[in-house]
């Protein structure tokens, strides 16, 4: 069943040089408890991509496109209206080791404050309710009556965690959620994040620049680059069979100790500026197969099979 | 070379900010009426010229105080003054300030424990009160008030400029040249300095409205020059011969218009410094 | 093999610093305590670790960026803990560092030109008139443009690879044999990484150069370094040939490591046995014993007692275990 | 709370009190020619207004006699004898005019606190529109203007041409009241005027405070977080936003009381209001040293106890800080 579907969505932000589309033109599906991820380098949309379905743009706003949960408009829903759907129905695991969590607050208070916003609990209920989540996250429930700056890293992510599924939402999307960790603890958030989202059967949007970390977290993938999708599919046919040369340049730079040893590639140059992408593809300056077409017309995504599609020239004419 | 684009991104930027446009036109303004005080003055601004307490008319546009001095010379003579104290005490201050700044900022250790210890004191000790009880032995005097607000206002620039300059030096690129085999003396005047004497120009400026504003204030206490009279001083015999009793509120109105005008002119030009060099260094 | 750098129980002690009111910075004691190893002419040695782990301090120490508490470090047989300013700066000019931050450690206001010409003009080596033709030459070197319009540009208009590639160049201006690289790619864009890491072992084999690379990537460790010293609060808990520790790594935090890097094809049995003690916590003092011990699982009684030695196990395979020898 | 803390804290305030006591100690003594009449300054005084000096600070001794005597006299809370009010001493007059100045300086913080949080956050809230930039306009224009000039004004159309004000002093002089509630009624009809002068003069620097800090906070991770939350706006500006932004202007007010009561000179001048500012602005006027050197000790003291009144308050507010 298909919980959400994104259809040719475009947000750009406004700067005193004209617009920066940050993200161009992008369409996917995520089904019921799926996992999927979203990845690319900074600047590429994945994160504007992500905050556009919670609409929190700052600075630049949804300029074009559909986004449909349950088949509900989003994008066409007043303030008051939409503020019923976050974290009921969308919530939000930013990176908490960075001040997600306000540092004024006990962990509870926060909790609690999004149980209580959205429903009618009473207030001792919704405390129980949070001590009930922190131990579903492996912390200890008298953990919520301390302030932010008193956890560890890794716990303040479990916490966020536990805010996230206050209210069993329908998705979650995780921005970045164990970039500032160390790996060993990377590992626990990144498992105990995908044991819940089987047990509780909830869809999520993982974010991350790390492929590797997609890889072991998600169901499907989607690659960006420069605001558009490069290229999407199941995490085995896509990490195995990857057909977007910027998906291989991505997987050709990561230093793989499990495998054999080659040099690492990436790929010449740097992402573009996106007030004036390139022409066409966008990746054709750097891409090492780029011809005459890349730099004419822009591919179009085509399905490959029933759980892979890429946008290449490369491809569309057969290799 | 970058001086010049910086120096024309720079106009660029400054001028969008409509205040600051509109202080500099005042500040130049009033500048040129304080020297060409004696051609824009109509009438002595301190002999009569005309009968107490006049109000605005064709020959006085501004009126007369209580002894018949046309207030509008007054004004513009005044304009000396309030300008004089605020550049030189603002100078002073400047000096000092972030001569120390500098200093405890850069060599650390005992100086600055040292240094600060004395600033943080010089901080917290009220300074209104201070300024007052120097001035009143002092005797009444723009050279007075100069010396009093120099001695109290250097500590709030030398702790910005120490801070500054504390930034800078534990900042990344400092290091870098420190692991190129760079000197003392080289990092400071290639790297602390640019990066620092932006805010010591903001800072300035604003160092000059406060001068204006406690100059105006120290004045409006009695502790002017009766004698050169400044925007205060004319306050204080305003304010002491009842003024606003006998209805001249063309005595009252004018001068602190001008205060008012010069400081806050101040204030908007070194709010939009401070803005602009501020965002060269936090941007990343 | 030709030792150029020699480390003898370097140790660095920073004072548990509570600070004013307003400041709400604490600093922990990130020390170096006793490590000593050797760097052998024209290898990669790799220094691996979490964050806290007292690498960076490390590499600062080695270029004497940071004074040392007690210990030495020679290079070349000098010792540089005892040299004076005027010989600090002429080593300057053999050792050299590559920064982590591509952003911070580039004066914003200074052109490509100057940046890159300054450690001539501190160094006063090379006359005026062919000072750019050096500058030049040695942004070709790092494969940067040499164009006068590039030149003028200032860091703000390059990026975040480009400047890390000015960052080489700087370092390489003055002719280093010794270079400490302080994770020199982990700010950029995984394509614009490979560029990097690639330039930079191309370099040493093309100028003959020593690096130190310090990760906390142990991937990138075991394809750039030809060996690899794992650090764990402040202390050196393995050391050895990289293909060795890797493969088999013998002290159970370089498994532990091992174990949480992620694969990249997806797989199922990652991190399997990474349990509830994985965090590393937060101390004012390391605990007694084996630092690791808390979170050791195979730690037995006298874990908790004794402080391992490092002690090599195998042919130049270090490893400070008590379990493990 | 540590002892290190608690030591670091009161050595600075005895610092402070010290240094003003050398400050009052050397001004006189500093100045050239006759110790009496450089103590004085010259000002006409009666035979015994002046032998009374030369014995109170010992004149005639030498210096460190002169200043264990000042030591202890000071610490005794003996001020020496007004100059102008001879021969009652210091201390009782400034006890006498304190509390009335409490009373205009603390109503009127508590309007620029109000009124500059609310303007804060709204500007701050739309930072870099229209209605930002006017906010700052008349934050910076109001700030610069002097602040006894506005009084003037103030005075000028609300007491003398609207007349809904009286002109001046803090109750009607001569007046007998039916009841305590006619004369409290009677006090703050006198003292209306200085607390909106102040509270108008003064209310931009909580503004600019609160604007900058709460630009800075709207940026943070957790205000996204809040927004997420689905919470109304109300909540995420004050809940989450403006109670973060707040401490930077609570370590403000706490400084500012005693700026504010230095300020109050000139308040107090213009609606001749009987507290320590006229009192001070007399002084000047005839030269009463004592009388001034008093008023600079009160202030110091009262500039410690408002840094420690912040300190504390920090504790509630701020979870983070440990001292």
């Amino acid at each position: 069943m298909t919980l959400l579907s994104v259809e040719n969505l475009k947000t750009y932000y406004s700067t005193s040089s004209g617009f920066v589309k940050a993200v161009d033109g992008v369409s996917f599906n995520l089904e019921k408890g799926e996992s999927l991820g979203l990845a690319g380098e900074s600047g590429c949309g994945k994160s504007t991509l992500g905050f556009s379905l919670m609409r929190l743009i700052k600075g630049g706003e949804v300029v074009g496109g559909d986004i449909k949960l349950n088949g509900m408009p989003l994008l066409e829903m007043s303030d008051r209206e939409f503020n019923r759907i976050r974290w009921e129905k969308i919530s939000l695991i930013s990176q908490a080791a960075m001040g997600a969590l306000n540092p004024v607050y006990r962990i509870g208070t926060q909790i609690v404050e999004a149980i209580k916003v959205h429903t009618k609990t009473k207030k001792s209920e919704a405390w129980e309710r949070a001590e009930d989540l922190l131990r579903q996250v492996e912390i200890d429930p008298s953990r919520a009556f301390n302030y932010p700056h008193e956890l560890s890293g890794g716990m303040r992510q479990r916490a966020m965690i536990a805010m996230a599924l206050a209210l069993d939402p329908d998705l979650i999307i995780a921005d970045e959620p164990t970039t500032a960790l160390d790996v060993v603890t990377q590992v626990q958030v990144l498992k105990l994040l995908r044991a819940l989202q089987r047990k509780l059967d909830v869809s999520i949007i993982l974010i991350s620049h790390d492929l590797s970390i997609l890889g072991q977290a998600c169901d499907r993938v989607i690659i960006m680059y420069a605001g558009k999708i490069a290229e999407i599919g199941n995490v085995e046919v896509l990490f195995k069979n990857p057909l977007h040369p910027y998906t291989q340049a991505l997987l050709d730079s990561f230093p793989d100790i499990k495998g054999d040893k080659k040099p690492l590639t990436g790929l010449p140059g740097s992402p573009p500026d996106l007030l004036d992408p390139p022409s066409g593809c966008r990746l054709h300056p750097r891409c090492p197969e780029a011809r005459n077409i890349c730099q004419e017309t822009e591919p179009q995504i085509i399905d490959v099979s029933s759980n892979h599609s890429v946008a290449c020239h490369m491809v569309d004419q057969g290799g | 070379m970058p001086k010049k684009k910086a120096i024309i991104e720079f106009c660029r930027v400054y001028k969008q900010r409509k205040t600051a446009v509109f202080g500099f036109v005042v500040v130049v303004v009033f500048f040129l009426a304080a020297v060409f005080a004696p051609f824009i003055a109509p009438h002595s601004p301190r002999e009569g010229s005309g009968i107490p307490f006049d109000p605005p008319s064709k020959e006085h546009w501004l009126g007369t105080n209580d002894v018949g001095v046309d207030i509008f010379s007054e004004l513009v003579y005044s304009a000396r003054v309030s300008l004089t104290v605020g550049f030189v005490a603002a100078s002073a201050v400047v000096i000092i300030g972030s001569l120390i700044g500098l200093i405890s900022g850069f060599f650390g250790g005992f100086l600055d424990e040292f240094l600060m210890r004395i600033t943080e004191i010089v901080l917290v000790l009220p300074r209104l009160p201070l300024m007052i009880v120097m001035a009143a032995y002092l005797g009444p005097g723009m050279w007075t008030i100069i010396f009093v607000y120099s001695v109290v206002g250097w500590a709030t620039l030398a702790r910005q400029v120490r801070s500054q300059v504390l930034s800078v030096k534990e900042s990344d690129f400092v290091e870098a040249s420190r692991a190129i085999g760079a000197s003392n003396s080289h990092i400071i005047i290639s790297h602390i300095m640019p990066n620092v004497w932006g805010v010591i120009i903001a800072n300035a400026i604003m160092e000059v409205m406060f001068a204006i504003l406690v100059e105006a204030g120290l004045s409006f206490l009695g502790l002017g020059d009766p004698v050169h009279k400044s925007w205060g001083v004319m306050l204080y015999f305003a304010q002491i011969q009842g003024a606003f009793l006998l209805g001249t509120w063309w005595w009252i109105f004018p001068p602190g218009v001008c205060i008012a005008l010069l400081s806050s002119s101040f204030n908007f030009i070194g709010t939009a410094l401070n803005d602009l060099f501020g965002l060269k260094l936090g941007k990343r | 093999m030709e030792t150029i750098y020699k480390v003898e129980e370097l140790k660095k002690l920073f004072p548990v610093k509570r600070r004013g009111i307003f400041e709400r910075t604490r600093r922990y004691i990130h020390a170096v305590d006793e490590v000593s190893f050797n760097i052998n002419k024209g290898e990669t040695f790799g220094i691996v670790g979490e964050s806290g782990c007292g690498k960076t301090t490390l590499a600062r120490m080695l270029l004497r960026l940071e004074e040392p508490t007690s210990g030495k470090i020679f290079f070349k047989g000098q010792d540089i803990t005892s040299v004076d300013r005027q010989e600090l700066k002429n080593l300057r000019k053999k050792m050299q560092m590559i920064f982590q931050d591509p952003y911070s450690s580039l004066d914003p206001r200074k052109t490509i030109y100057n940046l890159v010409a300054e450690p001539l003009k501190v160094h006063k080596v090379v006359q005026d008139g062919t000072r750019e033709e050096k500058v030049k030459e040695t942004l070709a070197l790092v494969d940067l443009p040499t164009t006068e319009e590039f030149l003028g540009k200032v860091p703000d208009e390059l990026s975040g690879g480009q400047r890390q590639r000015i960052g080489i160049a700087r370092a390489l201006i003055l002719g280093a044999e010794f270079i400490v690289a302080d994770e020199p790619v982990s700010m950029l864009d995984a394509s614009v990484k490979a560029g990097i890491t690639s330039l930079m072992i191309d370099l040493k084999q093309r100028i003959g150069l020593t690096y130190v690379f310090i990760t906390h990537e142990i991937g990138l460790a075991y394809y750039t370094c030809d060996r690899i010293a794992v650090m764990y609060l402040g202390k050196i808990v393995e050391l050895g040939n990289a293909e060795e520790v890797i493969r088999k790594p013998l002290h159970p935090y370089t498994q532990l490591l091992m174990e949480a890097i992620p694969p990249l094809q997806p797989d199922e049995q990652w991190g399997k046995t990474i349990t509830e003690r994985g965090e590393l916590p937060l101390f004012d003092e390391p605990p007694k014993g084996c630092r690791f011990h808390p979170r050791c699982p195979a730690a037995k009684d006298p874990c908790s007692m004794d402080e391992p030695e490092l002690k090599e196990i195998t042919q130049g395979h270090h490893v400070a275990c008590l379990e493990s020898w | 709370m540590s002892s290190r803390w608690l030591f670091r804290r009161l050595t600075s305030g005895v610092m402070v009190l010290f240094a003003a006591m050398i400050i009052n100690f050397a001004i006189p003594r500093a100045m050239p020619g006759d110790p009496v009449d450089s103590f004085t300054s010259g000002v006409k005084l009666t035979a015994e207004a002046r032998q009374a000096i030369v014995e109170r600070f010992g004149l005639d001794k030498p210096l460190w006699v002169q200043f264990a005597r000042y030591f202890v006299n000071t610490l005794k809370g003996d001020f020496g004898v007004s100059f102008y009010y001879f021969p009652k001493p210091v201390l009782n007059i400034m006890m006498q005019a304190l509390p009335w100045t409490l009373l205009i300086v603390v109503s009127a913080m508590i309007f620029q606190v109000i009124i500059g949080y609310f303007l804060g956050v709204a500007a701050a809230w739309r930072v870099g529109t229209r209605f930002d930039s006017i906010i700052q306009t008349v934050s910076i224009t109001v700030f610069s203007s002097p602040i006894f000039w506005v009084a003037m004004v103030f005075l000028y159309v609300f007491g003398f041409q609207l007349e809904w004000f009286p002109l001046g002093g803090n109750y009607t002089a001569g007046e007998s009241y039916p009841n305590t509630f006619a004369f409290l009624l009677d006090v703050m009809k006198h003292a209306a005027l200085p607390i909106a002068t102040l509270a108008f003069s003064r209310f931009a620097v909580y503004q600019v405070l609160m604007r900058n800090t709460m630009v800075g906070v709207l940026r943070e991770q957790y205000i996204v977080t809040a927004e997420a939350k689905g919470m109304g706006q109300f909540r995420v500006k004050h809940r989450h936003a403006a109670r973060n932004a707040m401490l930077p202007m609570i370590t403000f007010a706490g400084v500012s009381l005693t700026i504010q009561i230095g300020g109050s000179v000139f308040i107090e001048t213009v609606f001749s209001y009987p507290g320590i500012g006229k009192l001070i602005f007399d002084s000047v006027i005839s030269r009463d040293y004592p009388m001034l050197q008093g008023c600079f000790f009160l202030f110091s003291l009262l500039v410690i106890i408002g840094t420690i009144v912040v300190d504390f308050l920090y504790l509630f507010l701020d979870p983070r800080i440990k001292y």
